[in-house]
């Protein structure tokens, strides 16, 4: 194929020249920040020292287990259960249209909303996750204050309110399965586990490699679901990356923040952009 | 058996949408409720239904700034979403369609859009400097810029599902490049281009933080800024709050809903035999 | 012309601005004014410089006094406002906390004077016959009788607003400044800190102390800023730690509970040396290059004005000493604004929160005082930290010594 | 044991019915096949037998079990596709044994069968490809393998070798039929070549325009059609068909006689015409006579008749071979 | 002008050669078919010549003008794909339309055109549908429709007839021809039906492995195949090709004799065999003969022709008909 004209590069230049102007050139401008002290008024350049100063955080340890523990746990929950909800939700359910939207809605609420919503309904007395725990018998933990929960509990609300788009992505990409493939396979004897294994799973794949990819990154970076609920506490026990980064930013260590992003930027990058190589090489085209 | 699973299957459900709808029970009480009620929080039934009351409130609050609001939110998203589908389904295309030792770096690129937070202050000069500053249509091109490596990514795994056999059919049938998009790729990646409306949508529609920086002003307002009339550091008036929470939620649940319906299944059937 | 008006969103400085914008604009009929809210806390504090440093920010802004105020870099983005007529009315307590070291002032105070210490339930103390406590001792003693003898809490805390976590510590520095009165200095120039410095460090050893003793209430992980005022007002904790800035939330929330709230300042060690460790409001600052200074400056000057306090009072009623010569309070107020009054009265039962004494206050504090109150840490421990935070703090700042 | 048998199947789409009323009895271990002009019917028919798609109305019984309601899981069928349905993301050798693997068969049992299928298929160096990566006949045998490689009681096949050349397609029938054989399974078949419908089937069923024409042997539908329709699609070319005078003449309504049996002669001969047009196949040629008195006549000639078009040429239909209808 | 010139074209997939060095003339208004036996490379010569894939090296003339590096837009073709490739989103009528739209030609127009392809295509009352609910007949005639509205100089059909019924075919073989005739356009065809080869070709190539084997026109290709693959490609059933002691009588490696210029007679004649088989296709009978000294032996007999498998029967060569290599 005659690629080069059938697929001309000036298709990139209306979206690119936007990104590169609007997006790029300030980044590679705020590299420069990170090497410097800044207080937005004055910059003085300090060589490392930033990135020293970051990389010496009392909680950085912390804090990176616990992005990476977030980023992966609702990256999987998310693309998990978003298929099996996909799956579900385009299987001609009754009511199907409105519990798309149901699981839709909590996307659409502001993350303020959510956050003091799920602190109320998280409240380990009055809370009714841990009301209704107790008709079961279940005594619910302390979910937002227990140190050891915190994160996890956060997590929780993570997946919820962000199922909903892993679960629309799903569902356009199911739309794109041909049904062709679903009549060979009952031809051929698959059960309904055995299609969504074999034939659901490997061909909604570019829906996956979406899923994955952007609530992998979304996860790692997220912080405003954490800030919303905990501010990364209690203490510093549901603290990830994003969130240490942005208490040095509100503090006003412009300078700091700037370097702790350029290594939260590789720490994502360190784990997304293999994962994505493997992605591609695996691509099937039609 | 067959009753049995007809009983998980209700089950299921019901503690489906019990996920899902309590806590807009909780938003929607809290709504309707007194603000003395309203600070307590939890999720007892308000003692007086102030649904209207505070539906006025929230909508006259500060001269009718959510009126405003509404109106230039749906600018942006309106302008932002137009040119972010088109100009993010175009690379999309390309980069799919095209293998070429270019597509890792481009690809790179695009996924640094995801793992960068956009650099604030040198943005700020720099469309000062453009004369985007404090404008619609400047806050419209920083939205694309910042929804278009997610828009990118998802139309070109998506771009992959059709058959390049289309492609070939329509440059035969004498169709030029941006033909063969328009007319025949676009029409057919509606799934992933509702997907991205939608989302996108969403997000600026309730963006926040950008329109804070690059945006200010009281004429340019946007939805999400009208939360600060209700909510604050020290004290916040909660009732007001998520009777604001929910009117600005109501445009893009409509739209949802409208859109919901458009993700149809099967596009390319019928379209090439093998 | 128009005046642009930047302030932050909380229900009170909206509606007094409110109040002065239209006061002003009723006595100047050309002038109006175009109010724009931002966020408060850090991410506000955000706003305001980026705004400042790019060059938009709007003719008049308010922002905080103390500390924070060096961060803007005053002498190069801000103008003085020694030269307003009604300058000398503006209190120097309040003046000497917005000025640079050349003595330029930037700020006119909007608000009252407000003091931390803590809110006590009227109701409780005389059902259980307590007296307000003058020592940390009888303190103790009055919240083991609470403790044992009612169902109320002794202590109300409330570390889902992590902010309110800080205040057993913050409202300590009265007593610190009693004891080592060079403390905010030597501090300033890292010759003392926290974890070192006994004085100082007592505040984190009261609150671990209260901690541990039990006296909070319930699920107090989970509690409310509101959450907290409720149970002061209504009795379900008599005490509550807090700014009296917080007067005017009890008023809308639990308004029939109002007058039982009362207010003492945190005790320290000795009985002589009682005092209230005292914050100052935020005030109107006018940015270097506003092209409407003039306008701007005439706006100030009659903020500056017991006029001015009058609006005040009217939009949002009278939470403490005003800061302008002159301004008077109205008869009627709240009992716990009145329990605060005698303080400002005596000599020598005022002193400022270290923020405005010193420059350098560590971001990390309140998840510290948060630890501490939940016993993931103790109070030297935290200390610790928070002295290692304050270094950072410092040297960001770019302060000699550190 | 499994016969097919349908009764009175109809089928709708959208309102416009499809299929409208077909009853038909496939025996055990028959070789059925079906034929039609495109679009009557044959691949719905098809699907329904499998199950892939539900009748309007009708039952279908399958080894003498009513399986109208049955999932095509349950009916033991295998199928190739009209439009093949390969799996996009499966190689070759996956996409045969997928059947087998999914009844968790033994992976060297797999690999022998696919093997197997493979080397009948002349597939053996494209077992690791994808099929994006084959050609459109090189497809169509990896469909072929999947249905065989499964070795169901009933075997579907939509034109299972439209796309190969005369040379493979010949093994193949050849292949089909000891498949058949040996496996003794039931097969129903879709085809348009003539040649596969008279060599392979036991019983050829003529679908037209949703109904069935006529149910018999190859010889049967050749020799005995029972309406001018099946007589005009079964033999290539067609057969003539003239109404008018000629049919008077033999009292009915429509008077046949097929091109293979007309005599041709320069000299004399029945009827006298001018060949309009001559193709040359090699083996026979195929001769367009222009006769006054009917019209267009098809004859078909040996391939060394050599006469050119415009010649006079005398045609003679041979005794007792037409058809009245 | 629209000669089509193949200069030494080859072509490698991942390494792998496909084409190995085709060289190629097809005259202006020549209708070339492309024969060959499955994955030789038919479609792929076909995409190079459309320009959607580019060769590996070599060149290719249109017009005279060298197009190697042009678009296909700038080559002047319509091409009806093997796969179909039909707009899944548009109806029948904007598929079919869809070129001429491009094209900017004024709406009646194209309604006429359309309805005109439609109407020979036998697609009218399926022109507001989308080809998911098309069987597979009628989705090859939408495939086709829609190149042959667009009336370029050179048309490239890949297998355009194979999922049509024999009487469909027949006429759409008339009708193509006839369009041959009216535009006089090129027409370059890929088909597996050797009726189609035999018929409509001016020139017949025959690709084998790559390379072409021999080019010819139809009577050529039948008479005098050049190399046993031809021979044997070329008619059906095809020749018999015997090694051995019969190709030594004529001094050669290989004797060939067609299944139709063998003489059967129960009684006498050169080779005596056994009847293993007998395939009545109406027309004619194929009859598969093993004979002791040769092997299997395949001949071509009337349909009246009525012997039973296992009798004894005599072949006889006509003079002068054998093949030698
Ligand atoms: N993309 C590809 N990658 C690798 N091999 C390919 C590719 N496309 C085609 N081939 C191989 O090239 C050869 C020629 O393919 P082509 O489609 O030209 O065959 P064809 O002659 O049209 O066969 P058919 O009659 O079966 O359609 C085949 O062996 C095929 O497997
Ligand atoms: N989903 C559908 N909706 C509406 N009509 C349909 C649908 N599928 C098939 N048809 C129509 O039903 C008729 C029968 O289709 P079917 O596929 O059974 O034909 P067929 O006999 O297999 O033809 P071919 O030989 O061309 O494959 C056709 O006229 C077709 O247009
Ligand atoms: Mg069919
Ligand atoms: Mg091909």
């Amino acid at each position: 194929m005659k690629s080069s004209r059938s697929y001309p590069y000036w298709f990139i230049l209306p979206g690119g020249l936007v990104y590169l102007v609007l997006f790029l050139v300030p980044t590679v401008a705020a590299f420069w920040f990170s090497l410097t002290h800044w207080d937005l008024f004055e910059t003085r350049f300090i060589g490392l020292e930033n990135y020293y100063q970051f990389l010496r955080e009392p909680f950085l340890i912390t804090g990176v287990v616990n992005t990476v523990i977030f980023g992966v746990l609702t990256s999987i929950a998310k693309s998990v259960l978003g298929l099996l909800l996909a799956v579900l939700l385009t299987s001609g359910l009754l009511g199907q249209s409105f519990l798309r939207t149901l699981i839709f809605f909590p996307v659409l609420v502001s993350t303020i909303g959510v956050g003091i919503a799920f602190a109320e309904i998280m409240h380990p007395a009055r809370g009714m996750l841990n009301i209704g725990l107790s008709y079961f018998g279940i005594q619910g933990p302390a979910w937002l204050i227990d140190p050891n929960l915190a994160l996890f509990s956060v997590a929780l609300v993570d997946i919820w309110k962000g199922v909903g788009l892993a679960t629309l992505i799903y569902i356009a990409g199911l739309a794109t399965i041909s049904s062709d493939y679903y009549e060979a396979a009952r031809i051929d004897g698959a059960t309904k586990l055995q299609m969504f294994f074999r034939i659901t799973v490997p061909l909604v794949r570019p829906a996956t490699v979406t899923v994955v990819t952007l609530s992998l990154i979304g996860g790692l970076r997220s912080f405003d679901i954490i800030w919303a609920m905990t501010k990364g506490g209690p203490g510093f026990s549901s603290d990830v990356l994003a969130s240490v980064i942005y208490k040095q930013y509100q503090a006003g260590f412009y300078g700091l923040s700037t370097a702790g992003n350029i290594i939260l930027f590789a720490l994502v990058a360190f784990i997304v952009i293999p994962l994505t190589y493997w992605f591609n090489r695996r691509e099937v085209d039609l | 058996m067959k009753r049995q699973q007809i009983i998980n299957g209700v089950i299921a459900l019901v503690i489906g949408v019990l996920i899902f709808v309590t806590p807009f029970i909780f938003i929607g009480l809290t709504a309707v409720k007194s603000a003395a009620e309203a600070s307590q929080l939890g999720l007892s039934w308000p003692s007086e239904w102030l649904f209207w009351d505070n539906l006025v409130a929230v909508i006259q609050a500060r001269n009718y700034m959510l009126l405003l609001a509404y109106f230039n939110s749906t600018v942006i998203t309106v302008g932002a979403i137009s040119l972010l589908v088109i100009s993010a389904a175009m690379i999309g295309y390309v980069i799919q369609r095209r293998p070429s030792k270019w597509n890792g770096f481009i690809y790179a690129l695009i996924l640094a859009g995801l793992m960068i937070p956009p650099a604030v202050v040198p943005t700020i000069w720099l469309i000062k400097e453009l004369h985007l500053f404090k404008t619609l249509h400047g806050m419209i091109l920083i939205q694309v810029a910042y929804g278009l490596s997610f828009s990118v990514l998802l139309f070109r795994s998506f771009i992959a599902s059709i058959p390049r056999d289309l492609d070939e059919a329509a440059i035969i049938d004498g169709a030029k490049p941006w033909q063969v998009f328009f007319k025949v790729i676009l029409p057919l990646l509606k799934p992933v281009t509702v997907t991205v409306i939608l989302v996108q949508s969403v997000t600026i529609f309730n963006d926040f933080t950008n329109p804070l920086y690059y945006l200010p002003g009281k004429d340019n307002v946007t939805v999400q800024l009208t939360l600060y009339n209700f909510q604050s550091q020290f004290s916040s008036q909660m009732n007001l709050l998520f009777m604001n929470i929910l009117l600005v939620t109501i445009p893009p649940l409509i739209m949802f809903i409208f859109f919901n319906k458009q993700i149809v299944k099967g596009m390319t059937a019928g379209a090439v035999k093998g | 012309t128009e005046l642009s008006i930047l302030v932050d969103n909380s229900p009170d400085t909206v509606a007094l601005t409110q109040a002065l914008t239209s006061a002003y604009s009723k006595l100047n009929p050309d002038i109006t004014f175009e109010i724009e809210l931002r966020p408060g806390g850090g991410e506000g504090d955000n706003i305001v410089k980026t705004r400042l440093a790019t060059g938009e920010m709007a003719d008049v802004f308010l922002y905080n006094s103390g500390s924070l105020l060096q961060a803007l870099r005053p002498s190069r983005t801000l103008e003085p406002i020694n030269d307003l007529a009604n300058f000398s009315n503006i209190l120097s307590s309040f003046t000497s906390t917005v000025s640079d070291d050349k003595g330029n002032v930037y700020a006119v105070p909007i608000q009252t004077a407000m003091g931390g210490g803590i809110f006590y339930n009227k109701r409780v103390y005389e059902e259980l016959g307590l007296k307000v406590p003058k020592t940390w001792q009888e303190f103790m003693e009055n919240c083991a009788i609470i403790a044992e003898k009612s169902k109320s809490a002794p202590i109300a805390q409330t570390y889902r607003d992590t902010w309110t976590s800080q205040l057993l510590v913050l409202s300590d520095f009265f007593n610190v400044q009693a004891e080592k009165p060079n403390f905010a200095t030597d501090y300033t120039n890292n010759k003392a800190n926290f974890a070192t410095t006994p004085a100082a460090l007592r505040g984190f050893e009261k609150l671990q102390q209260v901690s541990e003793a039990g006296y909070f209430n319930d699920y107090y992980g989970a509690a409310t800023y509101n959450d907290g005022l409720n149970m002061v007002a209504t009795g379900k904790a008599a005490h509550y730690p807090m700014l009296t800035f917080a007067i005017p939330s009890i008023k809308l929330n639990t308004p029939d509970y109002i007058e039982d709230v009362g207010f003492f300042a945190q005790p320290g060690d000795d009985a002589d040396k009682n005092g209230l460790t005292v914050w100052m409001p935020a005030g109107y600052y006018i940015p270097k290059e506003s092209d409407q200074k003039e306008e701007a400056k005439a706006f100030l000057n009659y903020i500056a004005t017991v006029d001015a306090c009058d609006a005040i009072t009217k939009a949002i009623g009278a939470n403490g000493p005003y800061l302008i010569k002159g301004c008077t309070l109205p008869d009627n107020v709240y009992p716990a604004v009145k329990d605060m009054l005698p303080y400002f009265q005596e000599e020598g039962r005022t002193a400022p929160a270290l923020e405005f004494l010193s420059p350098i206050k560590g971001p990390m504090l309140e998840q510290l005082t948060v630890e501490v109150g939940s016993g993931i840490r103790n109070a030297q421990s935290a200390a610790e930290l928070y002295d290692q935070d304050v270094a950072k703090q410092a040297r960001q700042l770019n302060l000699p010594n550190w | 044991m499994a016969t097919v048998r349908l009764k009175n199947i109809h089928k709708e789409f959208n309102g416009v019915k499809i299929l409208k009323g077909i009853d038909l009895d496939v025996n055990d271990g028959e070789f059925c096949v079906f034929v039609g002009p495109s679009g009557c019917g044959k691949s719905t028919l098809l699907r329904i037998i499998s199950g892939l798609e539900d009748a309007t109305s009708g039952t279908i019984e399958i080894g003498g079990k009513d399986v109208t309601k049955s999932d095509p899981i349950d009916r033991g069928i295998a199928m190739v596709f009209q439009s093949y349905a390969l799996y996009p993301h499966l190689t070759v050798r996956d996409n045969i044994g997928f059947g087998l693997s999914l009844a968790k068969r033994p992976k060297n049992e797999i690999r022998e069968r696919v093997d197997a299928a493979a080397k009948m298929l002349q597939l053996e160096s494209l077992l690791d490809r994808k099929p994006k990566d084959l050609s459109g006949g090189q497809r169509q045998r990896v469909a072929i393998g999947r249905a065989i490689v499964r070795e169901p009681e009933v075997f579907l096949f939509d034109e299972p070798l439209s796309n190969l050349d005369a040379a493979l397609r010949s093994k193949m029938r050849i292949e089909l039929t000891e498949l058949h054989a040996t496996l003794n399974a039931t097969m129903i078949y879709v085809t348009h070549d003539q040649i596969e419908a008279m060599t392979m089937a036991d019983k050829i069923v003529v679908l037209n325009a949703g109904h069935i024409e006529q149910v018999g042997t190859p010889m049967e539908l050749y020799h005995h059609p029972q309406t001018p329709f099946v007589a005009g699609f079964i033999g290539s070319p067609k057969m003539n068909l003239f109404e008018g005078a000629i049919a008077k003449e033999h009292n009915a309504d429509l008077y046949g006689i097929r091109p293979e049996h007309l005599t041709l002669s320069p000299k004399e001969g029945k009827w006298k015409g001018v060949v309009k047009h001559i193709e040359q196949l090699g083996a026979d040629a195929i001769v367009h006579i222009h006769v006054e008195s009917l019209g267009m006549l098809v004859a078909r000639a040996d391939g060394e008749f050599s006469i050119t078009a415009g010649s006079t040429i005398y045609a003679t239909p041979q005794e007792g071979k037409e058809h009245l209808f």
